[in-house]
């Protein structure tokens, strides 16, 4: 079959751990030899548009991305290119014919991670740094917090946004401050939280990749978001010649393989093992939804 | 032994050729990374001319990108002028892109007469009163304002943060920090269908021309140059040097807010804290290509905005990594840099003693 | 004294883009030898030496030092270093001092490796004693030389070259800032260095001490050597005339009966950010159809009076009217308005804006005149006319009214700021050190304006280091003593000079 | 209020400013060495990424730790030694040319990284500098703690303040470099060349800035990001002005902001509910002006700052 000709365009380089799921979901697609893959990373907000354009001029049939900052414009460029796919990131709602949305809804697992570090804390104060509160982060943030009352109502939380997306040392030092003020669970939403939990020796919880390799023993559990599906699903449709307007949102949700929990077994007592599963399966059964929440999260006090 | 003389003679051809040279000189520099990176120099060359020049829709986003870089390189080069360094064009821009969205995103339901100019005029007078507060430190203090201006871009940066989860904040932007929408009549108008390039340029471009003519021909630019050039020979001639430089500092951050609203005005439409990439710097860079006169900043904004635009076309087109376009850009500036010095200086090397010339 | 020759300059010459600066100069000294360098402002005194000192690089011509042993060697050009290894040390026209470091760092300055990780401050400090107790030239050592008098920084300036060992000592105009007294004790430990063999060219505007100090004079006219001769052969008119290649004119004066006051002062105080910017309950009246000469060694309170007069400075006690009238928070443009024509000390830093046009600089005090603008625009083309005329009457020469002002040489700027005084017809003027740095043509030419103006029925405030001038041209002559001015009632030489010195009243 | 005083009488809160001053200590000492000579030098944030950028590599290429910090502060010298070009001999804006060289240095770097780490998805780490556990000291009270949480990196910065001081105030180099920034004609007059003390300050001092840089990916974390200086060395432009180019007034404005910071994130912790999160990420820039209007008065900038000189012009 013909490859798919997919170009990504990224507001931030693909180390952060959002873009890089994408990345690795469309590089994944690029070595299974079903697309052409080109991409441009840190494109300001300002030229946004114009690389949209640029790439669907060049022929690209699929356009990958975020228009968190332009959602108006990059529908307009949408509406310009209609034999293009768009497959776009975004806080909005799909737009006939070709502009289709996704995001990464991993608040199911989000909210099994929440029971995790719920039932570790000795403490009852968990420490959670944050980059930006956007609704993308307080939703999972509220996930979390609910998975973790649920499962222990006394647990309080501490939250912290650095106003930034890269700025690891200062998330570390947020980190410490919180460990200072008693938190012995830390939801590390940015790097450099778990790097703290290491030299402190406390636990933390992954969010959107999983890092474990890199702090064992210190990453009890993680939230993980897989774009594979999504991507792959957006693919075929454009290949098949049948892509069309739609919300990808639901792909990464857990019934799709869209968002995953890894546990630490060893590090994880047995019961609390057994809950999470017990609702992971509820979930994927469509027995248990958990609540969407985008206000941005404070700490209890 | 090197020796440095100004020139004693500058020849037209100089003043024109060198800045061309320099920048040719640049792209062969380029030649490096693309080398690095696996690419061919010539394709990329090619596609770079072809990125800037190759469509309409090519020089129209040139443009587009030079628009704000004619306000900040404005905004500086009047304010150097008057040996005012406003390093602060960047948060000065967010104060005019907070107040334009401040009134125009539905506060005022005006028709687009009067929301319009009522949007640039209280975005420049936002811009505005961020250099009247540093001026003011200055000449009340002592406080050196390349420092104030600095911090103060800092502290913008973050009140626009504050406000943009706050009282800007668009109720219906499902809880993004960004400002809620101008109203459509509030926009500048764009200049051409389906293309971004608005009607922020001629404004732009106005005020340069307006600067340029009120620098040579008004009092007013008779004064700022009096107090740029020999501050203690404007005031024993009776030229109040402190209401100069404040002028300049307001017409200065006025420039650099209607930067702001001319990008939140004519491109965006509504305000993230994301707005500029370093506008408010690249300003400066551009005022001092253009040697700080306005006109100059016209050229040097498109010549940015060509090399960055070219570049970052022929970035994609040639698979290396995007952020070749800045590394072009500043190599750019470097060699430009050092051309213009080579066309106000000779550079003698002499031996010891025996005669040079 | 031995005749051996320590130093010789052969065919020096210089040029600064058209400007030749120093053409063919040769000279030479003995050792034990002062030899005074002689010339009007821009003869090319200061490039010669610079050149012996390595800034300059000539653009022909060697220069030959005499090492420890006697024998000429030729000096490496263009480099202080060898200069200074060479026994060669300079003390130049301006200071050339750090004024954040102390004197002791600033006399150690370069004597010591950089590479060293430890200095022998104490070692210093000790040669340095010893050097002034030798010499006789005192100045603190702890203390930030920007904190100095210019007496003493003179005096440091002059241990830096001692400190390194010079045997050839080059002064640069070294009085020009001191007080006569000062200039005395200076010149007597110099002379009593000669003796033990330190050769020294001096160079001085000051013909009296000229003839005091030096064994031989040497006198330079437009960059060429015009001639030498031995100071026990010379007479100040024999030297005016060899400097300025004819005899100085002379300027005629009528008598004049004074008329309403124009200007006066009672009490104004002035605190400047040191002794010698400041004035103290000063009390002075000016009147028409008179030429006040305010008489004074230099940093005596001069520039607080001319600030005071020029709406500079407010003064923080006093009243000041002008014209009858009272001013009552001066300013420049206020002093203007009200008639007062201001020629500044400094020309280039406050007289002329240097990047501008010269017709600019011409309207640059009367901005808001509706011949020079019209609703906020500037009328070019009135300006350019008027800049011309102006040119033509006062004679200013030099590329064109078009052309920046810096372009224009030390003279012809002084004819600008003359011409945009007098056109308005000031009812006051001040002329402060008004032909400092001008030829005699030049400075003739300064004084007949002045007379002009005083006919007219301006009066005039003289401030000059030069008595002679004061005495030439005022028809009332005023001390200006530490802050203090005080009547003189003459016109004697003496008398105004031991005033000057603060020995008399 | 009780709060704050816990705050600011806890050990962590002490360390945690050290730490987050260590890169502010070498930054402010790097632009202050270059401003004593006279030459004002905005590449700082561009140097710091370069400094951290190249450090990193090092160690990641196998070079060890003290290799990296070598090699930041070469490259650092190298920017550096641009700058110096363009602003000594050939007396070039030190504005345009700083800013010239941070958007160069900045862009070198993230061009460098991505050519040569393509296809990463997290960036790679290194082993950092651990703390130091001296023993003995490390058990004194209060301050074993505060100051034994710190790595090498740290400790370097600390020794590197006593030994600018030194130079500075106690070696005829650093007299040399102080009267170069007063008056170049004191220097030149002396035998010394001006160009030769310029250019080395400036080199001197942009490798010490590198090493702020280095901080960030060698100590403070382990890996390198893009962005992640994030204003540091802007700050340290200022904080030189609140030092009053005082190698000892620099550290004590390094330490300042970095409590301050400290005290931020702690106070955000405690508070965030009730103010914004902003105002105290705010309050560091707004009490550094303030710190700069009270200090103004009495600063006395080095005279020649920002003033080219040229041999044998006048
Ligand atoms: N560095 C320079 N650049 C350009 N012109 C110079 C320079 N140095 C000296 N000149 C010019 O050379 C000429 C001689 O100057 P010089 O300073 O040697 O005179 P001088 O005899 O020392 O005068 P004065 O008595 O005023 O000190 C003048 O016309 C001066 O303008
Ligand atoms: N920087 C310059 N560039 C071009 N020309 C200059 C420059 N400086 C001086 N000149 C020209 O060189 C000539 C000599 O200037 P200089 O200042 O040495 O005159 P001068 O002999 O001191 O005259 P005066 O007695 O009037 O002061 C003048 O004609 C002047 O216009
Ligand atoms: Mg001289
Ligand atoms: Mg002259």
């Amino acid at each position: 079959a013909e490859k798919v000709k997919v170009a990504a365009i990224y507001t931030l380089p693909v180390e952060q751990q959002w873009i890089s799921r994408i990345h690795k979901a469309l590089n994944t697609a690029a070595d299974r030899g079903d697309i052409d893959y080109t991409f441009s990373e840190n494109v300001a907000n300002t030229d946004y548009e114009r690389v949209m354009r640029e790439y669907a001029e060049q022929g690209a049939q699929l356009i990958v991305g975020e228009v968190f900052g332009l959602e108006r414009a990059a529908r307009k460029v949408a509406k310009d290119y209609p034999d293009t796919a768009f497959l776009m990131g975004s806080s909005f709602g799909p737009v006939a014919p070709n502009f289709s949305v996704f995001d990464n809804w991993i608040h199911e697992p989000s909210y099994l991670t929440g029971m995790v570090a719920g039932a570790a804390t000795e403490s009852n104060v968990i420490g959670m740094v944050g980059g930006y509160a956007i609704p993308e982060v307080n939703r999972l943030m509220h996930a979390f917090m609910d998975g973790a009352r649920s499962v222990n109502p006394d647990v309080k939380f501490i939250v912290n946004f650095i106003d930034s997306w890269y700025d690891p040392p200062k998330a570390k030092e947020s980190a410490f401050a919180m460990m200072d003020a008693g938190a012995d669970v830390m939801y590390a939403e940015r790097f450099g939280v778990s790097d703290a939990a290491v030299e402190r020796g406390v636990k933390a919880v992954g969010n959107v990749i999983d890092t474990s390799g890199d702090y064992p023993g210190t990453i009890v559990a993680s939230a993980l978001w897989h774009m594979e599906a999504t991507i792959d699903k957006a693919i075929e449709n454009v290949a098949g010649g049948s892509f069309e307007a739609a919300d990808y949102g639901q792909y990464s949700f857990m019934a799709y393989g869209g968002g995953s929990l890894v546990l630490d077994e060893s590090l994880v007592a047995p019961e609390t093992v057994t809950a999470v599963k017990a609702k992971e399966a509820e979930i994927l059964d469509g027995l248990f939804r958990v609540n969407v929440n985008d206000d941005r999260p404070v700490s209890d006090n | 032994m090197i020796r440095i003389e100004p020139r004693q003679h500058r020849s037209r051809t100089m003043d024109l050729g060198i800045p061309v040279l320099s920048a040719v000189i640049a792209l062969a520099f380029a030649a490096i990374p693309l080398m690095a990176a696996g690419a061919n120099p010539i394709t990329a060359y090619g596609e770079m001319v072809k990125g800037v020049f190759g469509s309409v829709f090519a020089l129209s986003e040139m443009l587009t990108r030079a628009t704000p870089l004619i306000f900040t390189g404005l905004a500086a080069a009047l304010a150097f002028r008057a040996k005012l360094w406003n390093i602060g064009a960047e948060g000065q821009l967010y104060l005019g892109a907070m107040a334009a969205v401040a009134v125009g995103a539905g506060w005022l339901d005006l028709p687009g007469l009067v929301l319009v100019p009522l949007i640039v005029i209280l975005g420049a007078a936002a811009g505005a009163a961020g250099m009247a507060v540093p001026t003011y430190l200055k000449s009340r203090f002592g406080a050196d304002e390349v420092v104030t201006t600095l911090l103060l871009n800092f502290i913008i940066l973050i009140f626009l943060q504050m406000m943009l989860e706050g009282p800007l904040k668009d109720p219906m932007g499902l809880g993004w920090p960004q400002s809620a929408p101008i109203l459509d009549q509030g926009m500048l108008p764009p200049l051409m269908d389906r293309m971004r390039v608005h009607s922020g340029l001629i404004l732009a471009l106005v005020l340069a021309a307006v600067a340029q003519f009120m620098l040579a021909r008004s009092v007013w630019g008779f004064r700022l140059r009096a107090v740029g050039e020999n501050a203690a020979a404007a005031r024993h001639a009776g030229i109040n040097v402190k209401r100069s430089l404040f002028g300049v500092a307001i017409i200065s951050g006025g420039l650099a807010g209607l930067a702001g609203v001319s990008e939140v005005a004519g491109l965006k439409g509504y305000l993230t804290a994301d707005l500029s990439p370093g506008f408010g710097y690249t300003g400066i860079v551009v005022a001092m290509l253009a040697g700080l006169s306005p006109v100059g900043v016209v050229i040097a904004a498109l010549f940015i905005a060509s090399v960055f635009v070219g570049a970052d076309s022929m970035s994609r087109a040639m698979g290396v990594s995007s952020f070749l376009a800045d590394l072009v850009v500043s190599m750019s500036l470097l060699c430009v840099l050092v051309g213009g010095f080579i066309a106000r200086y000779r550079i003698i090397r002499s031996g010891t003693g025996r005669a040079a010339s | 004294m031995t005749d051996t020759t320590v130093l010789r300059l052969n065919g020096l010459s210089k040029r600064f883009g058209p400007v030749v600066a120093n053409d063919d100069v040769s000279l030479s000294l003995a050792r034990g030898e002062v030899l005074a360098l002689l010339g009007e402002n821009g003869a090319g005194k200061t490039t010669l030496m610079n050149m012996l000192f390595g800034h300059y690089l000539p653009d022909a011509g060697t220069v030959e030092v005499a090492d420890e042993a006697g024998h000429l060697a030729p000096l490496p050009l263009g480099h202080p270093q060898a200069a200074l290894a060479a026994g060669v040390g300079m003390v130049h026209q301006h200071f050339t001092l750090a004024e954040n470091l102390n004197a002791l760092d600033n006399i150690t300055l370069g004597a010591e490796p950089l590479r060293a990780i430890r200095r022998d401050r104490r070692g210093a400090r000790a040669r340095i004693e010893a050097i002034m107790a030798h010499s006789g030239l005192k100045a603190p050592l702890n203390v930030p030389v920007g904190r100095l008098s210019v007496g003493e920084r003179q005096r440091v300036e002059i241990l830096k070259a001692l400190y390194r060992d010079a045997r050839i000592l080059v002064l640069d105009e070294p009085t020009a800032v001191l007080t006569p007294q000062e200039a005395d004790t200076l010149f007597a430990s110099i002379k009593a260095m000669t003796t033990e063999g330190l050769s020294v060219i001096f160079i001085s505007h000051k013909l009296h001490e000229v003839l005091a100090f030096s064994d031989r004079i040497a006198v330079l006219r437009h960059g060429r050597k015009v001639g030498e001769m031995a100071t026990s052969e010379a007479d100040e008119a024999a030297i005016a005339r060899m400097m300025v290649g004819a005899d100085t004119p002379r300027i005629a004066r009528s008598a004049m009966a004074p008329g309403a006051p124009v200007l006066h002062l009672q009490g104004v105080s002035v605190a400047g950010r040191s002794q010698r910017d400041s004035l103290k309950q000063a009390d002075l009246t000016v009147h028409a159809h008179e030429i006040l000469g305010v008489a004074g060694i230099s940093g005596n309170g001069q520039s607080a009076l001319a600030n005071v007069i020029s709406g500079l400075s407010v003064p923080t006690a006093g009243h000041i009217r002008v014209d009858g009238s009272e001013i009552p928070r001066p300013s420049p443009a206020r002093m203007v308005r009200a008639g007062v024509g201001r020629i500044p000390e400094d020309r280039h830093h406050e007289g002329i804006v240097g990047a501008m046009s010269v017709a600019e600089n011409m309207v640059i005090e009367r901005l808001d005149d509706p011949q020079v603008q019209s609703r906020g625009l500037l009328r070019r083309e009135a300006i350019a006319t008027h800049a011309e005329e102006l040119a033509r009457a006062y004679d200013v020469r030099g590329p064109g009214v078009t052309a920046p002002a810096r372009l224009l040489s030390g003279g012809n700027i002084q004819k600008l700021i003359l011409a945009r005084v007098f056109e308005r017809a000031p009812r006051l003027i001040l002329a402060n050190q008004p032909t400092r740095g001008l030829d005699m043509g030049a400075a003739a030419e300064v004084g007949r304006r002045l007379l002009e103006a005083r006919e007219r029925g301006a009066g005039i405030v003289l401030i000059s280091e030069d008595l002679d001038e004061i005495l030439g041209l005022a028809d009332r002559v005023v001390v200006i003593r530490d802050g203090q001015i005080v009547e003189t009632g003459s016109h004697d030489r003496e008398r105004i000079g031991l005033m000057m010195a603060g020995e008399a009243a | 209020m009780m709060d704050i005083l816990n705050i600011l009488l806890s050990e962590s809160f002490w360390a945690a400013s050290l730490r987050i001053a260590t890169p502010l200590i070498f930054g402010v000492l790097g632009a202050l060495i270059c401003e004593r000579a006279g030459v004002l030098n905005l590449g700082i944030e561009g140097i710091f990424v370069v400094g951290a950028m190249c450090g990193w590599m090092a160690v990641w290429l196998g070079a060890g730790l003290w290799g990296g910090v070598l090699m930041a502060a070469l490259a650092g010298a190298f920017f550096g030694l641009l700058h110096a070009i363009l602003t000594v001999p050939l007396g070039l804006s030190q504005h345009v040319s700083g800013l010239g060289i941070t958007l160069f240095a900045t862009s070198v770097s993230y061009f460098t990284y991505r050519t040569a780490l393509p296809n990463v998805s997290s960036p790679p780490r290194i082993e950092p500098f651990q703390p130091l556990d001296l023993p003995v000291l490390s058990d004194l009270p209060f301050l074993g703690p505060v100051l034994f949480q710190q790595t090498a990196l740290t400790w370097l910065a600390l020794m590197m303040v006593g030994l600018v001081w030194y130079v500075l105030n106690r070696t005829a180099l650093g007299v040399a470099i102080q009267a170069v920034g007063d008056n170049p004609d004191s220097v030149d007059a002396q035998g010394l060349s001006v160009y030769g003390l310029r250019i080395g300050a400036i080199v001197a001092g942009s490798a010490l800035m590198a090493l702020g840089g280095a901080f960030l990916t060698m100590s403070a974390f382990d890996a390198f990001f893009f962005g992640m200086v994030n204003g540091r060395g802007w700050v340290c432009i200022a904080l030189v002005i609140f030092a009053s180019w005082r190698p000892g007034k620099a550290l004590f404005g390094a330490l300042l902001f970095g409590a301050f910071d400290a005290l931020q994130v702690r106070l955000q912790t405690e508070m965030g509910a009730l103010v914004p999160g902003q105002v105290f990420l705010m309050a560091p820039y707004i009490l550094s002006i303030m710190a700069l209007v009270i200090a103004a008065r009495s600063a006395d900038y080095p005279r020649a700052l920002l003033q080219p000189w040229f041999k044998g012009q006048r």
